[in-house]
């Protein structure tokens, strides 16, 4: 039994292995499958200050190991998180992420302001979303733009704050750069790569927004690199993700450089993965006769 | 509770045209209208099947499935003590207490694949069943004239009635219509329903990733907002419907 | 029959599905499987002006529909290219691509000169090679670079010239917009994304270079997006490639904007993935009624 | 000439241990040494795996392979009659006619897969066969020791001698040394022939995607430059290699 415990922002993580957002819900439904307090942590679906319906049309496409998804940020807003969904996941012994979208600045600097009085243990930005004041570009395209967002940000959050970069980013290493001069504790990556798929027979884009975005163990080793390249760029510590669906990959991204890593799709190929990935970790270090896993973090 | 489990195919039979019954062990009482995620373990494809249950006695599983695309082809070539990821059951299935009075079943195609352990369960309530099939139909016997009146009607005639079954069903005649099959058969039968205030519930379906919940991918639009299929669903009420 | 005969930059392919760099050597191993002369054109081998052996270690890795490859650039150089692989290309009756690599401008700007006076039917300059002169920078990665490149080199060219973009650029539109302007006759994208692969039992990299190009199914989706992109940003035609498989995949690429394809990873899938792909797109415009693939061509 | 096809699987038997011996039916002769690449239909992998004719008669070719990996595994899993591709013969084989003189054939493990169809196309020559493994020996019958001295070793002397299959041979005793096995005894066993100047073949492996000389990603370097093992070997000269 090696040591798998990891301290991350300052909250004890008895495990590497969180639920990615978006994939999990507040963990209620995958607590009907598991005890989902065996996992280090769970990153809420992605919340935005008011509630939203999500995107029409078709939200899911399966691709060649991979998932394309347009959910649209379906969520019930911070408010009602801070009142109803923060206490089902504070029931389960286990870190609490809360991921915040947000279409302008000002969503943003509310709904912190608001997860500042909460029981939050960690707040993850997600800066993938498009931001309306600059024409529908992602936050987290331009590295000016994230690093003036992060550190408005910054300036008001009283938690720890993650910010979650996007694959799509110009520069993965300049934007990494950036979130951390803007004052990001931590860093997570990657979220979905913006991709296409089409309906030959109807004529039309799958999904009504043309593009939507892929996950899975496709984009793992596109992942890998950039969880790499940011490690490299940055001195906070890094949360890796994208395709991770065994103690193997997990293994991968924590020697690239993350001090955890989360799970998305794979929790839908097979509902216990998280379990299966925790077991595997465990089973590599001790075949390896590694007794602490932060002796691998980052060794590449 | 919901198991999730790798379980050992018992069976997996080819039916008639591409539909199979497959045959797995599983210790849960399902509730008619519930499904299950199901995954071969070396298939090139990434998220379950979602497949309802067709039948259930003494702890065998069965489901009857149609290959209509990779992830169901590569199910129907797994063979006997092979193992299968079985997710379930999920979903809400039909609650039982609330269908009294004079029931139909409408079937059409492998939507008849939930309508025979429903009718098992409501035996007692004498239903009457349409199903409808494009040529060849399929697992009659399990629905048998001797326990209700059946009425079996195919496109092209080749067996029972010709024509599409929503021409043979009088939903006035009814307290309460169950549907499962095309979205266009269901579609006209819930209209048909709502305008003749017979209470009318659907099995629905949509694309599904997590099958529990959690992803938000299999929701559609009702009159009380959006709803999953997988969790909320996959049985709904009529009026909830946005037809 | 359909007609799958395109006219692109001056030349008559007799479908649009061309054999992609690097995947098919010079044409002659494949001829040895099926006429290669069936294809639309094959494009050569990325050559550079002087030869080179390539890098050490492994160079190929699979992934999850995928395949990582590092060959750099192993090849004979463009002399010998024009005195001797060029005459087995043009003996099988199908247009002849050259592609062209550089470490900097003048060994593009020699590469071309040379090839001006070559039987080559098109130059397929290849602008993901590291640029040494800009620290090793990819020529592809920033829209002003590849700009200046184009454009020196479309000074000189006298051959219809069409530019590889690479998938790591930092924004696709602005980037096929900017060679565009600089005087390209077409586009092609995508060139493998940039990935890593880490050999957990080793503790390090399995490419010598530590990351690699990924290529195949895996990047589909995310290769349909950018030739989508790179489609509505310009007017020039564009060639798409990145994963495609099967004549379903290629009628995709077409409907986004694609005016011919190429196939590479799936040659080695299958050797005759590209004969079967001409057979799939035919018999889908036959059962969709469609006469001519021009009109199917950018529709989406 | 090579056939690049679909062929229908006659036999994929279980040998021992993770050994597997697949039979699919090929008109095409091949040489000694030559390879196929070999993918299974619906597998979750990219690639074909290459694999050495290990036998040939009557239009029967006999690939002796063993599960290392998922592809492998996915191949093992494959029935009778189920399809699979099979493109070869590939690369340059062993050149008979060069193979004169007092020959020893070396295989290790695995290694021996190609062995034996050599063996029987210069048994005439006499051949001394010896072979390494590792705890449980498969497939001597082939090398029968009315044909030839079969020397076998295993590292436990389970079988045979005890140790190592290199400790075992003098190449001094030899004109021509082959060898296919583990790269360590290959090494060794070419070290000790250069050393004593007799010639050596071996046939090398490297990971492959096209497995016809096209994509250059197989290269070993050699006296003369980087050679592609898929096209200008397997089979190659030892003092061509640079061990
Ligand atoms: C609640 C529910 C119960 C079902 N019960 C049965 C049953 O008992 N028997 C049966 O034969 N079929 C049933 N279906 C339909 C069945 O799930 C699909 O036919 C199947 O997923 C298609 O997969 P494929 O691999 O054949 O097709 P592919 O084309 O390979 O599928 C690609 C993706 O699209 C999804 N998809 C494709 N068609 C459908 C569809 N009609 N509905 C939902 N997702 C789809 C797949 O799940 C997969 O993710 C049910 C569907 C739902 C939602
Ligand atoms: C010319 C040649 C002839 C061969 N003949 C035989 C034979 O007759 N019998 C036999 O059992 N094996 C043979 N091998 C080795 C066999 O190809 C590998 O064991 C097999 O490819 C491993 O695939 P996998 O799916 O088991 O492993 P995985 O780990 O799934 O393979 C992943 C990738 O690595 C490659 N790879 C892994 N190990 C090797 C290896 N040792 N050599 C080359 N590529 C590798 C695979 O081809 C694949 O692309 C031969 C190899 C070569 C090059
Ligand atoms: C269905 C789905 C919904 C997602 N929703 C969110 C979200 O709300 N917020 C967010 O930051 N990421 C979201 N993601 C991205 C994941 O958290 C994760 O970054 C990505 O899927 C890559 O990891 P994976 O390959 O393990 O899934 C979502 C992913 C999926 C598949
Ligand atoms: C082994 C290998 C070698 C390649 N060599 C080159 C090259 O020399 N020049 C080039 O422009 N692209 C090269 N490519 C990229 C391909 O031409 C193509 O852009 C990419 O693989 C995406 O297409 P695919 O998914 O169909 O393979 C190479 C790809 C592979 C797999
Ligand atoms: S499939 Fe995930 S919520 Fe229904
Ligand atoms: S495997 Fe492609 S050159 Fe050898």
């Amino acid at each position: 039994m090696a040591n798998l415990k990891v301290d991350f922002l300052g909250k004890v993580f008895k495990n590497p292995v969180v639920a990615a957002s978006g994939t999990f819900g507040f963990g209620e439904e995958y607590n009907d499958i598991y005890d989902v307090g065996l996992l280090g942590g769970i990153s809420s679906k992605g919340l935005t200050l008011k509630s939203k319906q999500g995107n029409e049309g078709i939200r899911l496409w399966e691709t060649p190991m991979g998932l394309m998804n347009s959910i649209g940020l379906q969520n019930p807003g911070v408010e009602s998180f801070i009142s109803r969904e923060i206490n089902i996941m504070k029931q389960y012994k286990t870190n609490v992420i809360a991921n915040l979208g947000g279409n302008t600045l000002d969503d943003y600097l509310i709904g912190v302001k608001l997860l500042n009085d909460s029981e939050v243990d960690i707040i993850e930005l997600n800066i993938s979303c498009p931001n309306v004041k600059e024409g529908g570009m992602a936050f987290g395209i331009k590295a000016d733009i994230a690093y003036n967002t992060v550190k408005a940000v910054r300036e008001i959050c009283r938690k720890p704050l993650m910010v979650k970069l996007s694959p799509n980013a110009e520069s993965i290493p300049e934007m990494a750069a950036a979130c951390e001069e803007a004052g990001a504790d931590a860093l997570s990556l990657i979220n979905t790569i913006n991709a296409m798929a089409i309906d030959i027979y109807a004529r039309k884009s799958v999904f009504n927004n043309y593009y939507a975005g892929l996950s899975g163990p496709a984009v793992k080793p596109i992942a890998l690199r950039m969880v790499h390249q940011s490690a490299k760029a940055v001195k906070i510590p890094v949360c890796g993700m994208g395709g991770i669906s065994s103690g193997v990959d997990a293994i991968e991204f924590i020697m690239a450089g993350a001090s955890i890593i989360q799970v998305g799709t794979a929790n839908f190929v097979k509902a216990d993965s998280c379990l299966d990935i925790i077991k595997e970790l465990d089973e590599f270090l001790d075949s390896q006769g590694i007794r602490d896993i932060k002796e691998i973090t980052g060794i590449i | 509770m919901m198991k999730n489990d790798m379980s050992k195919i018992i069976e997996n039979k080819h039916i008639c045209d591409n539909i199979f019954e497959l045959v797995v062990l599983s210790d849960i009482v399902p509730l008619p209208g519930q499904f299950y995620m199901i995954k071969g373990l070396n298939g090139d494809y990434l998220l379950p099947r979602p497949i309802s249950v067709h039948n259930y006695q003494d702890g065998k599983l069965r489901l009857l499935y149609r290959v209509s695309g990779h992830g169901t082809d590569q199910i129907s070539r797994m063979k006997v003590n092979d193992n299968i990821q079985v997710l379930g059951p999920l979903g809400n299935g039909f609650d039982i207490a609330l269908l009294n009075g004079k029931i139909a079943i409408v079937g059409g195609g492998i939507g008849i694949a939930p309508l025979l352990y429903l009718m098992k369960n409501i035996e007692s309530k004498k239903p009457d069943v349409y199903l409808g099939f494009k040529d060849e139909t399929f697992c009659l016997e399990g629905f048998g004239p001797n326990r209700n009146e059946l009425i079996v009607v195919t496109e092209d005639g080749n067996t029972g009635h010709k024509g599409y079954v929503t021409d043979f069903i009088n939903v006035k005649d009814y307290d309460i219509v169950i549907t499962c099959g095309p979205e266009i058969m269901m579609e006209k039968i819930i209209r048909a329903c709502l305008e003749k205030n017979v209470e009318v519930y659907a099995s629905m379906e949509k694309r599904m990733a997590c099958g529990v919940g959690a992803c938000l991918g299999c929701v559609i639009n009702t009159k009380n907002g959006n709803k999953r299929v997988c969790k909320d669903g996959p049985v709904f009420n009529g009026t909830d419907l946005t037809v």
